[in-house]
């Protein structure tokens, strides 16, 4: 298993990370294309969550025994090396895998009738919102 | 032939079977026994395909090599007869094949209400233009009717999720679509009058006729079906009729066996029929429902699918038990989404949180039973489904953060910390 | 009352780079920024900016800038815009201006008058990547002699003098008093982290000692029995390494503290043996020390509590006679004399105090130094000075001096984030350092700060054994007081006599 | 020589050291021992030369042999000091200590040398100082308050010889191999770095029968300096080989430590090193590393340090200054270079090379088999 976690302790809810998950999941890739030139704007991956002084990053938690992939009735949600990978060709935007997630960590896309959800920023050695949290807050847990 | 494990079916009770299996036996000898000679596919997809939203490409569930790459012998072939006491199944060409443990995954058939002038047997409707639709067969059906351009009315009779999605599917296609439907409220046992108000009136804007209050008393038409006649006498002219009533456990293979069926096959919590080595899972059995705290059927394919991870693990020798399901169904019609789960209609003896704006079409109810979440129906904002489905799940008393619930932002940040610890990990 | 205050900053914001990604608008206590839904656009109220810099920072695109308003009063010598400023201010509020950070004003700062030796041709440098080169110091009292048990040559010595209590430390910075309460929980963590990794202490300050931080970093920690004796028992006074009396501080001679209660939240309460929610207050002096003999009492008290097992320390503000009170502070029983010049900082002072009272620490280490080696007594106390250490250099100048290792605040502070705006007192401090606001606090990550502590420790021990190396010097005991190492530059006649140095090419 | 080849005239950053005593404590002729320094002599450049020679006045042997030299032949300062010195001591004998031409010998500008052997006469509150801290406290009066003159050798039975010029040039001057005999004979030649040569400056420098000749430059002199001045020493000199004999003066004759402790102190074993040690050693070197910080000689050197009955060579803690130590019969050697111990003495029973901060300490012979130790 392989996912992201946040400790909340140090979680300052700047929201960099929902930021700079938008821009990693953009065509362009470049912070300020993405934003500002970009006909979409890409959907992040990672919510953060606030209250009072409390604040967490959250995203999908790659668990165990994925519910979300249970509820899956397309096959688009299936686990492969202990992480949860969604294809997003086979989604049909049915949103059981959002009844599903106890996290709510799947993320709808209504344009497109597609869920996301955090795929650990496949092709990087590590997630981006790991790399650019300011604080270190987020970090990646490898576990069984 | 004799194999260790032996599964009938070849649905999602059947494949999470096969999959658990395989993540702790990798070798046992598998068989997967089903009479649809395709490669597994997503019954739930179909209204998509039929509606061409999906190639046929993309209904399969598991990829092309599944079998292959998990060394599952897949047979294509009706099981018709299980010799419980040696162990035995028999297909329908004769071939016998022993088995170790047995899994029952033989989902569903739809039900047909009795109408004049129609005769179903076997899965045939003695008239053209009639079809159920359960299977990519019935699909693939409808839609190269559909496509040889001989339908300008249809006709549904069922106005629940299925129903509504073949009706749905049907107008995109070009039809001019009738529902027949028995009860005035949208998915009774599901939907409260809000919710049904508010998903009828939708569907109305978006252009679909439903005849409430009414079954099909008989249907006309010589070869064809031509025309529907209602229960008050009103004749609705059609080229397509599909009937989508409801769908009834299929049980036949135990039937008068000692396996104990009521309504569906019987199984415990660890999805074990009343005969050792045999199990079941899927639309054909009552498996646990935890809100209810009893078993019941639950035809759905995220239950049948978790059912048969539990049965699978079970049936290599990994003791889990099955404690995920209850009725819980994500549905769209006309591009209005609505999640509905657990107690989501009752009133009575529970405590509802509730939120409408019925211009928006946004209905959230939370049902609260002794503080914790029962039961919930979420019209347009289904963002939080999940958590809520959670909060149902661990059986969390809700009451001290219970005004946050509905709050645009709920999320796991409201519960207290050490429950929140507890789920995050 | 309409404020004729001017902002101090301008905000520029690029609008060509700015995403609204609102990072800026959500790291602002001051509620500089702004979002606009509407518009979507943010907006920025200079007049609340204080120039912490937070924003520019974090602003993913780099689309902020923050600078010194242009906007200026009429150029006068002697009315300054700050002093226009300050009196406006005090037009308005009618009270006394606080202010945090240390004294900013233009006095001389003796250590950039310092010039250090190296060798040439007849001493070799030593190379530190080569060589060892060491900074361990000892802390405390030593004896003038040892007198040892065994005379014979076979090596065999047995040490017959009692040795006082000594403290190791492994590289001569000590961070100084920042107790919590002042600063942040994390920011104290974080401290008390760097100080056990590196091998150095802390200071807890006058705030108390949080109590499960007490096994881990005790052995680091240097407790203060303050004029409040804010959490001070016997468990506070053994757990540490080495307990010290606070007399004074330099940013604030002979001025007493007060944390405000609605700081004092539960934990602070706790730690610090007060009710929630209350003032704690710090008397200007300590109420049973009036005089050198009532220091003795105290300083023997802690240590009869302390079973004589730790160095007492006595910290004063660098004074006028400083070497006078040293001197009665070393027959008084202190182990250890912390020097706190001029431009040491603080969370809260009176501006006009802070900029005015006290005197640079170059000349109170020399002074002191001096008068302890002229009686003799030099030997009985370590010296430790602090306030406006900014540098491994004025490190090494003030050891050069006479002292044997420095307190640093305001640098340490830096390492952390600390940007020198000198808004501590408002409590809101972007960066979560000086801030009791949950919110704000946990923008220190005490793993990212102790790590920045631990590097500027490292960094500046580098650079240490570096000059060490080039003097020739392979220990660092070997440069203290070691005066002729130093040389001083433009600096008058009666200056070089106080620093006990010589002119440069003398 | 700009633009020139490398002229290989002069072994730059040396001094010439050379130690040689008998073990036995039998007085020999210092001819070895002048001849094995002249070996050195590309080590210095003329600025200074000395010697040390124990055992040198068995007549006068239990009165302190004071050797004062008078810049410029100061008249008014002679007789300044011999009135402080009446009325301090019983000065039993004096004379001008014998020399030859200076012309002759090479050497320059050669102020009046004269020596005293005297007993102290204290009075009053000065009773209450031991013989050897009273003569201690006169020495440092003379060389403080007496314009001119400068006391360099205070013990009993031994002497020092000093002065600008090359240590063999010193020898003749003040005829050193025809006139004396010791068991113990230092030597130095001179190559000034920090200070003009005068013939004060010179090594050896002494307090009491405590003589030292040094090698090296001592980056920690301020400090060494500082503390020493809390213990009374006053360096006139500005030279680190005067702190250097004060300091042995301080922690052997009046603090009594033992050599081998001196050297831990002088040339301490760095942390890493003493961190390895047994536990007992380890507090040990710790405790004297925490006391005696301000006399870790922190910089390049080797000194031989010589007092009655001993004689003890030591290196800086790197090293940076070469040492090298030699054993025939009742012969120990110590030397700057190897070569010179083999023109003292070509055969050896034993040579080698002590590591950083090891002492090399010989004593005359009590019976006992460790005459010489050498701390590993």
């Amino acid at each position: 298993m392989r996912r992201v976690c946040c400790r909340a302790e140090v979680c300052i809810g700047c929201q960099l990370c929902v930021v700079w998950c938008q821009v990693e999941h953009s065509r362009s890739r470049d912070i300020i294309k993405a934003f500002l030139y970009e006909k979409e704007r890409p959907i992040p991956r990672v919510r953060v969550e606030e209250r009072g002084p409390v604040s967490f990053a959250l995203q999908c938690r790659h668990c165990e025994e994925p519910d979300c992939v249970f509820a899956c009735i397309s096959g688009a949600l299936y686990k492969k090396d202990g992480v949860v990978v969604h294809d997003a060709s086979k989604c049909v935007g049915c949103w059981s895998c959002v009844l599903a997630c106890p996290y709510g960590a799947i993320i709808r896309d209504e344009t497109h009738g597609k869920a996301w959800k955090c795929d650990l920023c496949a092709g990087r050695e590590e997630p981006i919102c790991v790399e650019k949290c300011p604080n270190e807050a987020l970090v990646v847990e490898v576990g069984g | 032939m004799e194999c260790k494990y032996l599964i009938i079916g070849n649905s999602a009770g059947g494949i999470a079977a096969a999959e658990a299996i395989r993540e702790v036996d990798r070798t046992g000898e598998l068989i997967m026994v089903s009479e649809e000679s395709s490669r597994a596919y997503s019954r739930a997809l179909i209204p998509y395909y039929l509606a061409g939203e999906i190639e046929l490409g993309k209904v399969y569930y598991r990829s092309e090599d599944f079998y292959e790459e998990n060394d599952i012998h897949a047979i294509c072939k009706k099981a018709v007869t299980v010799d419980f006491d040696n162990k035995e199944a028999e297909m329908e060409d004769g071939q016998r094949i022993r088995y170790g443990k047995l899994l029952l995954a033989t989902g569903s058939t739809p039900f047909i209400p009795p109408m004049e002038g129609l005769c179903y047997h076997d899965g045939e409707f003695d008239k053209d233009g009639v079809f159920t639709f359960t299977s990519l067969g019935d699909a693939i059906a409808i839609k190269r009717r559909v496509e040889s351009g001989s339908v300008e009315k249809a006709v549904v009779l069922g106005g629940g999720r299925i129903g509504l999605m073949a009706a749905e599917a049907l107008m995109r296609l070009g039809s001019d679509v009738t529902v027949i439907k028995r009860s005035e409220r949208l998915l009774p046992g599901v939907f409260d009058e809000t919710a049904s108000r508010m998903v009828k009136r939708h569907l109305k804007e978006s252009g679909l006729r439903m005849l409430t209050g009414h079954t099909i008393k008989a249907v006309v038409g010589k070869r064809s079906a031509e025309c529907v006649v209602l229960d008050d006498g009103t004749e609705i002219g059609c080229d397509l009729l599909i009937i989508a009533a409801g769908v009834r456990p299929r049980v036949e293979l135990v039937r008068g066996t000692s396996v104990k069926v009521n309504r569906g096959i019987m199984v415990d919590r660890r999805m074990r029929t009343s005969v050792e080595d045999v199990y079941a899972c899927g639309d054909c059995a009552e498996v646990y429902d935890f809100v209810h705290d009893d078993f019941r059927l639950t035809p759905l394919w995220a239950t049948a699918y978790a059912g048969g991870r539990v049965a699978g693990f079970n049936m290599c020798g990994v003791e889990k038990e099955y404690q995920w399901g209850t009725n819980m169904n994500s549905m769209h019609f006309f591009g209005l989404t609505v999640i509905a789960a657990g107690i989501s209609a009752e009133e009575d003896g529970y405590e509802v949180l509730k939120e409408v704006e019925e211009e928006k079409k946004i209905y959230m109810r939370i049902v609260l039973r002794e503080g914790r979440v029962a039961g919930m129906i979420l019209v347009n904002k289904i963002d939080r489904a999940g958590l809520f489905m959670g909060l149902m799940r661990t059986g969390i008393d809700v009451s001290p953060f219970k005004e946050e619930l509905l709050s645009a932002d709920f999320g796991l940040i409201c519960l207290p910390e050490a429950v929140r610890g507890a789920i995050m990990g | 009352m309409k404020s004729y205050l001017l902002p101090e900053f301008e905000v520029e914001r690029k609008e060509e780079k700015c995403i609204r990604c609102q990072v800026c608008v959500r790291q602002c206590a001051f509620g500089t920024h702004r979002y606009d839904e509407e518009l979507d656009m943010i907006f920025s109220d200079v007049a609340r900016c204080v120039g912490c810099q937070r924003c520019v920072v974090f602003c993913p695109t780099n689309a902020l800038s923050v600078r010194p308003n242009p906007s200026a009063y009429k150029p006068n010598y002697i009315w300054t815009d700050e002093r226009i400023g300050d009196l406006t201010k005090q037009a308005e509020t009618g009270g006394v201006i606080l202010t945090g950070g240390g004294n900013d004003k233009p006095y001389r700062v003796y250590f950039d008058h310092l010039v250090l030796n190296a060798s040439q041709v007849t001493n070799p440098s030593i190379d530190p990547l080569r060589e060892p080169m060491e900074l361990r110091t000892f802390l405390g009292c030593k004896p003038d002699a040892l007198a040892l048990e065994s005379w014979s040559e076979s090596g065999d010595v047995e040490i017959r003098t009692a040795m006082p209590p000594n403290v190791m430390i492994e590289t001569p910075i000590l961070f100084t008093a920042m107790s919590y309460g002042a600063i942040s929980y994390q920011a104290f963590k974080s401290l008390a982290i760097a100080a056990s990794e590196y091998g150095t202490l802390f200071n807890t300050g006058e705030g108390g000692f949080p109590k499960e931080l007490r096994a881990k970093y005790g052995r680091n920690a240097i407790v203060q029995c303050a004029s409040g004796r804010f959490g001070v028992d016997a468990e506070y006074l053994n757990c540490a390494a080495v307990v010290e009396i606070k007399i004074g501080q330099g940013a604030k001679p002979g001025i007493g503290g007060h944390l405000p209660g609605e700081k004092v939240s539960c934990s602070i309460a706790e730690t610090r043996m007060i009710p929630e929610g209350t003032d704690a207050l710090s008397p200007a002096p300590q109420h049973d020390i009036y005089s050198i003999e009532d220091l003795s009492t105290l300083i023997y008290a802690l240590k009869e509590a302390t079973n004589y097992e730790k160095p007492v320390s006595v910290k004063i503000a660098a004074v006028h006679n400083s070497a006078a009170i040293a001197s009665g502070m070393v027959r008084a029983g202190a182990d250890i004399i912390a020097l706190d010049g001029l431009r040491g900082g603080t969370g809260a002072a009176p501006k006009i105090i802070r900029d005015n009272v006290g005197i640079p620490i170059e000349l109170a280490i020399a002074s002191v130094d001096q008068r302890l080696r002229e009686e003799g007594i030099r030997n009985r106390c370590s010296i430790i000075a602090a306030g406006g250490i900014r540098c491994s250099a004025d490190v090494i100048k003030a050891i050069a001096l006479g002292a044997d290792a420095v307190y640093i605040g305001t640098a340490a502070l830096v390492a952390m984030g600390c940007t020198l705006c000198q808004k501590c007192y408002t409590g809101k401090c972007n960066w979560g350092i000086c801030t009791q606001d949950p919110y704000l606090a946990k923008r220190i990550n005490p793993d990212i700060a102790s790590r920045r502590l631990v590097n500027l420790l490292r960094g500046w021990s580098l650079e240490m054994k570096e000059m060490l190396g080039g003097m020739g010097i392979n220990a660092i005991e070997s440069l203290r007081g070691n005066r002729d190492h130093l040389r001083g530059v433009g600096l008058q006649e009666w200056e070089l006599e106080v620093l006990g140095v010589k002119g440069a090419g003398e | 020589m700009n633009g020139g080849r490398r002229e290989i005239y002069k072994e730059i950053t040396a001094c010439s050291l050379f130690g040689a005593m008998n073990r036995n404590g039998e007085r020999f002729s210092g001819e070895g021992v002048i001849r094995a320094i002249a070996n050195m002599h590309v080590r210095g450049n003329g600025l200074g030369g000395g010697f040390a020679i124990y055992g040198l006045y068995p007549k006068y042997e239990d009165y302190y042999a004071i050797h004062i030299m008078f810049e410029g032949g100061n008249a008014e300062a002679k007789r300044e000091t011999d009135a402080f010195l009446n009325a301090n001591f019983d000065v039993v004998y004096d004379e001008e200590i014998p020399h030859g031409e200076p012309h002759g010998a090479r050497v320059e500008n050669p102020p009046l040398l004269w020596r005293y052997f005297a007993a102290t006469d204290k009075k009053g509150a000065d009773k209450n100082f031991s013989d050897d801290d009273y003569v201690v406290r006169k020495v440092m009066e003379i060389n403080t308050g007496i314009k001119d003159a400068y006391v360099f050798s205070s013990g009993k039975n031994m002497g020092v010889f000093k002065g600008v010029g090359y240590p063999e040039d010193i020898a003749e001057y003040f005829l050193l191999d025809k006139l004396y005999k010791g068991y113990i004979w230092t030597a130095h030649g001179r190559f000034p770095t920090n200070t003009q040569g005068w013939w004060g400056g010179a090594h050896p420098f002494s307090i009491l029968d405590w003589t030292v000749v040094h090698n090296g430059e001592i980056s920690s002199y301020g400090t060494n300096r500082r503390y020493l001045e809390m213990y009374g020493y006053h360096c006139t000199l500005h030279t680190d080989s005067e702190v250097m004999a004060y300091a042995v003066d301080l922690l052997m004759r009046r603090q009594r430590l033992p050599v081998n402790v001196v050297a831990r102190i002088f040339a301490p074993p760095v942390w890493t090193l003493i961190e390895n040690k047994a536990e007992k050693e380890k507090k040990l070197l710790t405790t004297l590393r925490m006391v005696y910080a301000p006399l870790l000689m922190n910089g390049p050197f080797t000194v031989i340090i010589a007092h009655h009955g001993e004689m003890i060579g030591l290196t800086d803690r790197i090293r940076l200054r070469p040492l090298t130590a030699g054993v025939r019969g009742e012969m120990l050697y110590l030397s700057s270079e190897e070569a010179a111990i083999r023109v003292a003495s070509p055969e050896l029973d034993k040579v080698w090379t002590p590591d950083g901060g090891e002492p090399i300490v010989g004593r005359v012979n009590t019976g006992r088999e460790d005459e010489i130790i050498s701390i590993a």
